[in-house]
């Protein structure tokens, strides 16, 4: 184990290192680009031996990255908002190629108007695309969770989205522990793909599918979105055993055990609502965090479990649900409890759209309001 | 060639025969090579885009065979006819 | 938690320089973090960067509000800086030719003027960075070695050994000041 | 040394009862390129009618391991499979011999849609052979107007004939400066062949395109397939060539039309046996068109000639 | 008012020549090319005085309707699922620019692998958009609708996808009522455009922009959309009452009444369900049929108004919502019924997917099924 | 008759205080556009430099009606705003002059990602004006490869130079067919200037491509900005030339060059001034480096002036 | 309501008999639905279309399953057809040169002759929608002049005065049967 | 020009001078013209890419130069020279 001081976009290319990637392909988009940077600049180094094809544009990195993994290569990209707004097509062919594919998405508005800045529309408006996703509040998260990722994603064959908030992740300089490469080899041993070309076996892939069948490779995808779950506990634990590294698996909890109130939210908002959870605690106010890591598939049995009978849960949305009240951590958390029979009651507020920086503080005052305190 | 005909999960698809049907039934014209004329130039063979006439019998597989009339068409021996079926 | 906001202009390597003293820093046993911010604008446009240093660990991920010190880079940039908030009884540290009176507590370095005696240039434009790195870093009474330390991971033996000359130039400027 | 008929390669890669419609240009085409590739090859095939033809899962009519993938992206995803390769026999995880790449593409997906990620194949010279068989219009969705679709012929959204000219693609190609690029028709299959044997032994990005008459769009008997192609060398309204390294020779009857000796044949039976041309036959200007439609094949002989000159 | 017999895409492009648009851009694709063929050739006939765009592929056909948009004209285009999803970047561009873009969408099932029938997920997955969204179950729905949806999209100023279910309507021939061109052209005055090149007047429109502004601008959006439910209702009564045609507003209900018990579906198979609610009937069970028109914004106070309390509501989805057990439809009925404290009970059951044929006695059956009957 | 800066109108688009870098190429380019182009004009732009400069909503810092499109669509955006004008004007909802229409553009947004686009545009033949600024790199990101990266340049994914030749975009748009093409150097803004004003008034698809040496990217002093532009024609880097359909005329310095009337300025000086190219001086075969790009320079040369011939 | 299931090879025109038939039946005052079933093989291949009569409005969108009539283009498309469904005492139209032995009521009628006697043919092929549509207009008690509106609306005028006698020839071969 | 400066709804910005910032604080450099040298060959004004110099009288705005260089470098007259402001 050796600790790195770095940004979370080289840690981002770190962990592709670490993970012993065969392929890269990627286009540079604020604030993705060191990732992109770091690792062309690592494959010229020779520091990874890996091929990194630079694409005209992310519709094309997608693609690459899916037709690589069609030779069973391990295969890695980033981008983010624009980047993946525009690989969406694409993002429906990966999964449904069930190919094993990892990518970085820092997270970042969306256009029209143009932010630069951070919020979680363009990976949160890809819900439906048959990705898994993961959401991380900490450098040293994004570090564990792309191996994990990839753990993950070769087992039950789907790719995965892990997100980043853009320049407060990405851009900050933070310690990481990055550990031996032998024990992430044996964390990660290599995996058959779904399908690979093979001209001694030439079989063909993804073509036209009458009705009968396609609903059937499509319902197997659904299914075993949800399989993943176990899965994702599974890779957090063992990834623990094996480094003391440990961020939750699909939930963080922080003080919840006696609470009946919580806040709910992901990304790096939410390590600094710790600090918001702190404050309201010191004035009495019996509330604890649980943070999403795991948005797809959304964990509804873990989340459950946390609250006890008639607790209220503050979500704290970066994003819109255009067409409901609210954002859609606010919407889904709905789904995920409508059959509870309890008074469980739910709030909500969208904040830090486009960059606007949440505070621990201003967090804290925000969910005093909700609370009606 | 195929040692599985289908997976359940994954959209993978085996090289076969008729993929796209009994073809010889959309036929409205049928190639008939007359032996005599032919001197296996082997054009047909060549021209075929359904690959049915056999490379060394010159024989021509009507379970496929589109009638597309290619064949009869290039024959630079005028070997092979078109006839209706029925008739 | 000591908070650090840093102002400068896009080119002078504000972020490089808070890389550098969170990297001195952590020798110490500390917790870091450097987070600048940035906008759209191009080279020569304001920018800053947060910096924390911490015993336990570092969970704010938003901007510095109301930091320890304000680290400014350009006597152009002082008043901006300050408006930006800085703690009641917050400290102001400078790169200027000379002390300048501010309603806070503040420390100065001549940063531009040893970067360009000992020609740490490019292009005409000076290397701020590093003689400020050393003062600022003696200014926190981060041991020097920690300092070496930093440069030695930052930049090839060549580079490293005359901007570590350069640096302690400026801490020793400090320290005997102090 | 050009290959003779009979010396073609027995491998079929083309199962019979495919989809296609009877007389279809690109199965036809893809029986030549399996028979120049051999078996170790993977292909990469976007949405066209030699898709569609390839039956419904678990059936495929063609006997290569095919990746589809989406309509913009047959240049990148052959790059991205070319790289993982290169990568995974790098490491020692696949051995043997590298298989040849390849894309099967329409018009569609080369000269339109799919035009942005070649030219970024092409410019970082990447290791595969795009094939491109051009019928002229997008045929899979019912004949729609393409950039590769001629002047004045009509497609379902041009349905009184196209009135801009088409792109010309090879032309494109060849001015990336890739190490190897060929036209070809099916009228000379052995041809076709020499050349996909040459693109398969030359490193880099090789682009071909074979003219691929569409019976169901351009309105003629399946019959005359072969016939059109030919028609459309020897008419001047398809160039047979070839460039290594930029290098430019033409084949065939174009090597003779360019040399000047032989005429090109009349442009009016080519268009005459053709329903989508049926229109400039009712024209008012009719001898307008055909002169206009002549010119612009004669410019177009002229402009090579002298590029080949280079 | 004249009767014309033909096509789902046919009818699609009289009803934009109807709305006598100025401009259109579309690309190819089954099953919704011809709507494309008939447009380009209502155009080169002269028959719509408009001028038609053929570009390369649907993300430049959207980037086109954009531009189109901001010089002030009436734009509309059509897609199917590929195209949609390859518009992706440019459909968030739309909303966010706030310009009156309508777009038919022909349903199909997404890539991979290739299906070219019917199912919701191509127009579901853009659910977070920005994009206001109808679906239609019959061939008058889908003339009458594109009428309303320039009516709606013009007021509030958000595009407007309109969508109709691939074969089953697209190729379907049925007879179609043509309102007098004078009432349509009463039902839609020119609008003013958010924005429009204006060279007296230079500005510019959606550049770069700070958190500050940027939240304003995403929340106005997000805003908008649920106000557009009210001119959705109006539209539809305006319409009704010009033409006397009317598909039901929000929601089309039938034997709703006096129902404990409830079908909840889109599209086509919501039309032929009324039949299976006769069945049902017959069979003695007080079910009655909610058919959702518009899905963008969700009527969540239309639907929960419908229910009378404890009432079972069998959620139809022909779509998945990846990461949950159900589709999408189910998932965002428990948002718009979260806050309902009695026992409504929601069932709910995937069909349909990839074309696969539903028939009202199909449907009838599994709806007792999932009712335990 | 050429226009002299004397004359040059005294319309400025480019407000003070913009955002870009000191001494930035695209903001001075977009100057002599709006002298070109006049107050009735309206501009499309793609994620930029440019973009970047413009400033935050509500401010903007060129008096121009710009639309902001996405990276990949300035082409059909412009394409749209013609068909829509047209429209609109065709049945008297506008009146008056129609507006220039004219796209700005990177050469990431020119060569690479927007390349589609584009050349749909122009084989439609639209009528507007297509501006590419090339700075040879994606400098609003923090300087990329891009497609029109030189060989041997260094940038923040080619860290060691670059390793493929650029794409040659102004060939590929002359391959187009399109009525009015030109290459524009910021050092000769009257011959740029001049350019701008033959596209405004010619009818159809329109591609001007400016030199734009990037002081940030490049890694040189701002002041070299003009010097590098003269450096980059005189030394044969840059090609300075226009054709009005499709006949190719030289200009300035290169006129010269072509006419073998003026030596090409060692390539070597354009080279150190520049730190992208710092790997060349420091590498072990610098000479056959150089020797290299010159005969690449050589090699173009003699390619445009067979061309020009035609 | 009335059920019909077409069968044909694609290219020999069943969509447009469909909607042929569609337009005459409109004619009677009846509700209408014509829904073809695509799959995505080239001309040649078999195709099918569904065909609705109805006195109400026909809510149905789904397949005909068990059709009143199936018409079959084709004899090599009778066991298929049959096999996919028809109601148990459904009927069978058939084009074909003489009457065809089935376990359904059947018709039929010889389009093929009548089209190439008649000089409907392109390419070698022979148009047999035009006297198939006459022929199962008769056999369904459409009047006429329902199909000779349907073929106005659809043809222009030369084309439709050749299709109506066409077709009229076959309506009363059908006629003069029954 | 501006006749509004925000709008809450839609994305609309207005042309205005120091749309990026007073961008003469960027500044480390500054050009002064020598009225004595100077030809008025206005290849300076032309060559601004801030457009801070003014047509007609050469007058530099010094709010807004970023002190480039380009037209020091550039003057034929060397009539440009470029001065640390602080000296
Ligand atoms: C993004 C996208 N847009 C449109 C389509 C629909 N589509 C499928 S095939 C095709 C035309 C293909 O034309 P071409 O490449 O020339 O091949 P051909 O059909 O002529 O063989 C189109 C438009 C698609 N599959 N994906
Ligand atoms: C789809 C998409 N991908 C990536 C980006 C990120 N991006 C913004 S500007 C830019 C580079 C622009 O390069 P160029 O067009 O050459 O203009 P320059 O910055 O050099 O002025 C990139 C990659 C984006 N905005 N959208
Ligand atoms: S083309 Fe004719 S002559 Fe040649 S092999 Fe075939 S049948 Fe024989
Ligand atoms: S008719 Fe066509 S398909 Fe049949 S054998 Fe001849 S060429 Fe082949
Ligand atoms: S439409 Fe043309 S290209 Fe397509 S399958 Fe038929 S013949 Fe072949
Ligand atoms: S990076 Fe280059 S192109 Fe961009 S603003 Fe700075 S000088 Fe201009
Ligand atoms: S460039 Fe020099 S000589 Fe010319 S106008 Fe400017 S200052 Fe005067
Ligand atoms: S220094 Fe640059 S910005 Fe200032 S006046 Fe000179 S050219 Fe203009
Ligand atoms: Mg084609
Ligand atoms: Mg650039």
């Amino acid at each position: 184990m050796k600790t790195i001081l770095d940004t979370g976009c080289h840690i981002v290319a770190q962990a592709a290192k670490s993970a012993k990637v065969d392929f890269v392909s990627a286009y540079p988009i604020t604030p993705q680009t060191s990732v992109v940077e770091e690792i062309a600049s690592m494959v010229q180094r020779g520091e990874i031996d890996c091929r990194f094809l630079p694409v005209e544009g992310e519709h094309s990195a997608m693609a690459a990255c899916v037709a690589a993994a069609a030779t069973g290569a391990r295969t890695f990209t980033a981008t983010s908002s624009q980047g993946l707004l525009y690989m969406h097509e694409v993002l429906h062919m990966a999964s449904g190629c069930r190919f094993p594919i990892v990518m970085a998405n820092v997270n970042r508005g969306v256009f029209a108007p143009w932010t630069i800045w951070v919020d979680h529309q363009d990976s949160l408006s890809q819900r439906d695309t048959g990705w898994l996703q993961y959401y991380c509040a900490s450098l040293q998260e994004v570090f564990d969770t792309i191996i994990q990722a990839y753990k993950v994603a070769e087992q039950i064959k789907i790719p995965i989205m892990v997100n980043l908030d853009g320049f407060v992740l990405s851009h900050c300089v933070m310690a990481v522990q990055i550990p031996d490469q032998e024990i992430i080899d044996r964390f990660l041993p290599t995996v058959e793909p779904a399908w690979r070309f093979d001209p001694q076996n030439p079989t063909s892939y993804v073509s036209v599918t009458g009705p009968d069948l396609y609903e059937g490779f499509r319902t197997s995808l659904h299914q075993d979105q949800l399989k993943a779950l176990d899965l994702m506990v599974q890779a957090a634990r063992e990834y623990q055993e094996l480094t003391g590294l440990y961020h939750g698996d699909l939930l963080d909890l922080y003080r919840c055990d006696d609470a009946n109130t919580f806040v709910f939210a992901m990304g790096s908002m939410a390590e600094e609502l710790k600090l918001s959870v702190d404050i309201l605690r010191e004035e009495g106010i019996k509330i604890g965090l649980i943070r999403l890591r795991v948005f797809r598939p959304f964990p509804k049995e873990a989340i459950s479990k946390v609250l006890p009978e008639d607790a209220t849960v503050v979500v704290l949305d970066r994003n819109f649900a255009f067409g409901h009240e609210g954002g859609i951590l606010f919407s889904e958390l709905k789904d995920a409890l409508f059959t509870r029979r309890d008074n469980v009651r739910l709030l909500n507020q969208i904040m830090g759209i486009g960059g606007i920086d949440l505070t621990y503080q201003y967090m804290a005052e925000q969910v005093k309001n909700l609370l009606g305190l | 060639m195929a040692n599985k005909i289908y997976d359940e999960k994954y959209p993978v698809s085996y090289p076969m025969h008729g993929a796209g049907g009994k073809t010889g039934d959309w036929r409205l014209l049928t190639p008939r090579i007359d032996r005599e004329k032919c001197s296996k130039c082997m054009l047909c063979w060549v021209y075929c885009p359904d690959a049915v006439i056999d490379r060394e019998t010159l024989e021509i597989d009507y379970e496929y065979c589109k009638g597309c009339g290619i064949c009869a068409r290039e024959c630079p021996r005028k070997a092979i006819v078109m006839i209706r079926e029925e008739e | 938690m000591l908070e650090i906001r840093i102002h400068g202009y896009g080119g002078e390597g504000i972020v490089t320089l808070a890389e550098l003293l969170a990297a001195a820093a952590i020798q110490t046993g500390k917790k870091v973090q450097a987070l600048p911010s940035f906008g759209v604008e191009r080279r020569g446009a304001p920018v800053k960067s947060c910096l924390r240093i911490s015993d336990q660990d570092i969970w704010i991920h938003s901007a510095s509000y109301e930091p320890d010190i304000l680290l400014v880079l350009n006597n152009k940039l002082l008043d901006s800086a300050t408006a930006q908030g800085i703690k009641k009884n917050g400290r102001i540290f400078l790169n200027s030719p000379h002390p300048v009176e501010t309603a806070f507590s503040s420390e100065y370095i001549d940063a531009t003027s040893i970067a360009i005696e000992e020609g740490l240039m490019a292009s005409g434009v000076p290397f701020i960075n590093v003689p400020l790195f050393g003062a600022f870093a003696a200014y926190l009474d981060i041991p020097f070695f920690c300092v070496e330390k930093a440069i030695a991971d930052k930049w090839p033996a060549m580079v490293a050994i005359r901007n570590t000359r350069v640096a302690k130039i400026a801490y020793d400027t400090v320290r005997g000041r102090g | 040394m050009a290959t003779s008929i009979k010396d073609l390669p027995r491998d079929e890669v083309v199962m019979k009862g495919h989809g296609a419609c009877a007389g279809c240009p690109s199965t036809l085409a893809l029986r030549i390129a399996g028979k120049a590739f051999g078996p170790n090859a993977v292909c990469v095939m976007t949405p066209s009618c030699t898709v569609a033809s390839l039956g419904l899962i678990p059936k495929a009519a063609y006997d290569y391991p095919i990746l589809n993938v989406c309509f913009a992206t047959a240049g990148s995803s052959a790059s991205g499979i070319v790289y993982a390769y290169e990568s995974l026999y790098k490491k020692g995880k696949l051995t043997g011999e590298m298989p040849t790449v390849f894309t099967w593409i329409g018009d569609g997906g080369t000269y339109d849609i799919g035009l942005q990620a070649i030219s970024a194949a092409a410019e970082r010279n990447d290791n595969y052979i795009f094939i491109c068989y051009n019928n002229e219009a997008y045929s899979n969705t019912g004949v729609q107007r393409s950039g590769a679709t001629p002047k004045f012929a009509a497609t379902t959204t041009t349905p009184q004939g196209k009135m801009e000219d088409k792109k010309n693609m090879p032309l494109l190609m060849l001015d990336h400066q890739i190490p190897y690029l060929a036209t070809a028709s099916l009228a000379y299959p052995t041809d076709f062949y020499d050349k996909l044997v040459k693109a398969k032994n030359t490193r880099g990005f090789k682009y071909i395109e074979v003219f691929a008459p569409c019976c169901t769009g351009w309105k003629f008997p399946s019959s005359d397939m072969i016939r059109i192609s030919r028609m459309a060398v020897t008419s001047g309204a398809w160039l047979l060539y070839e460039a290594e390294n930029g290098k430019i020779k033409f084949n065939g009857p174009t090597a003779k039309i360019m040399e000047g000796k032989v005429e090109l044949s009349p442009l009016e039976d080519y268009f005459s046996c053709q329903g989508r041309f049926a229109s400039i036959n009712r024209a008012a200007n009719k001898e307008e068109i055909i002169a206009e439609a002549k010119n612009k094949i004669l410019a177009d002989i002229e402009f090579m000639k002298k590029r080949a000159a280079f």
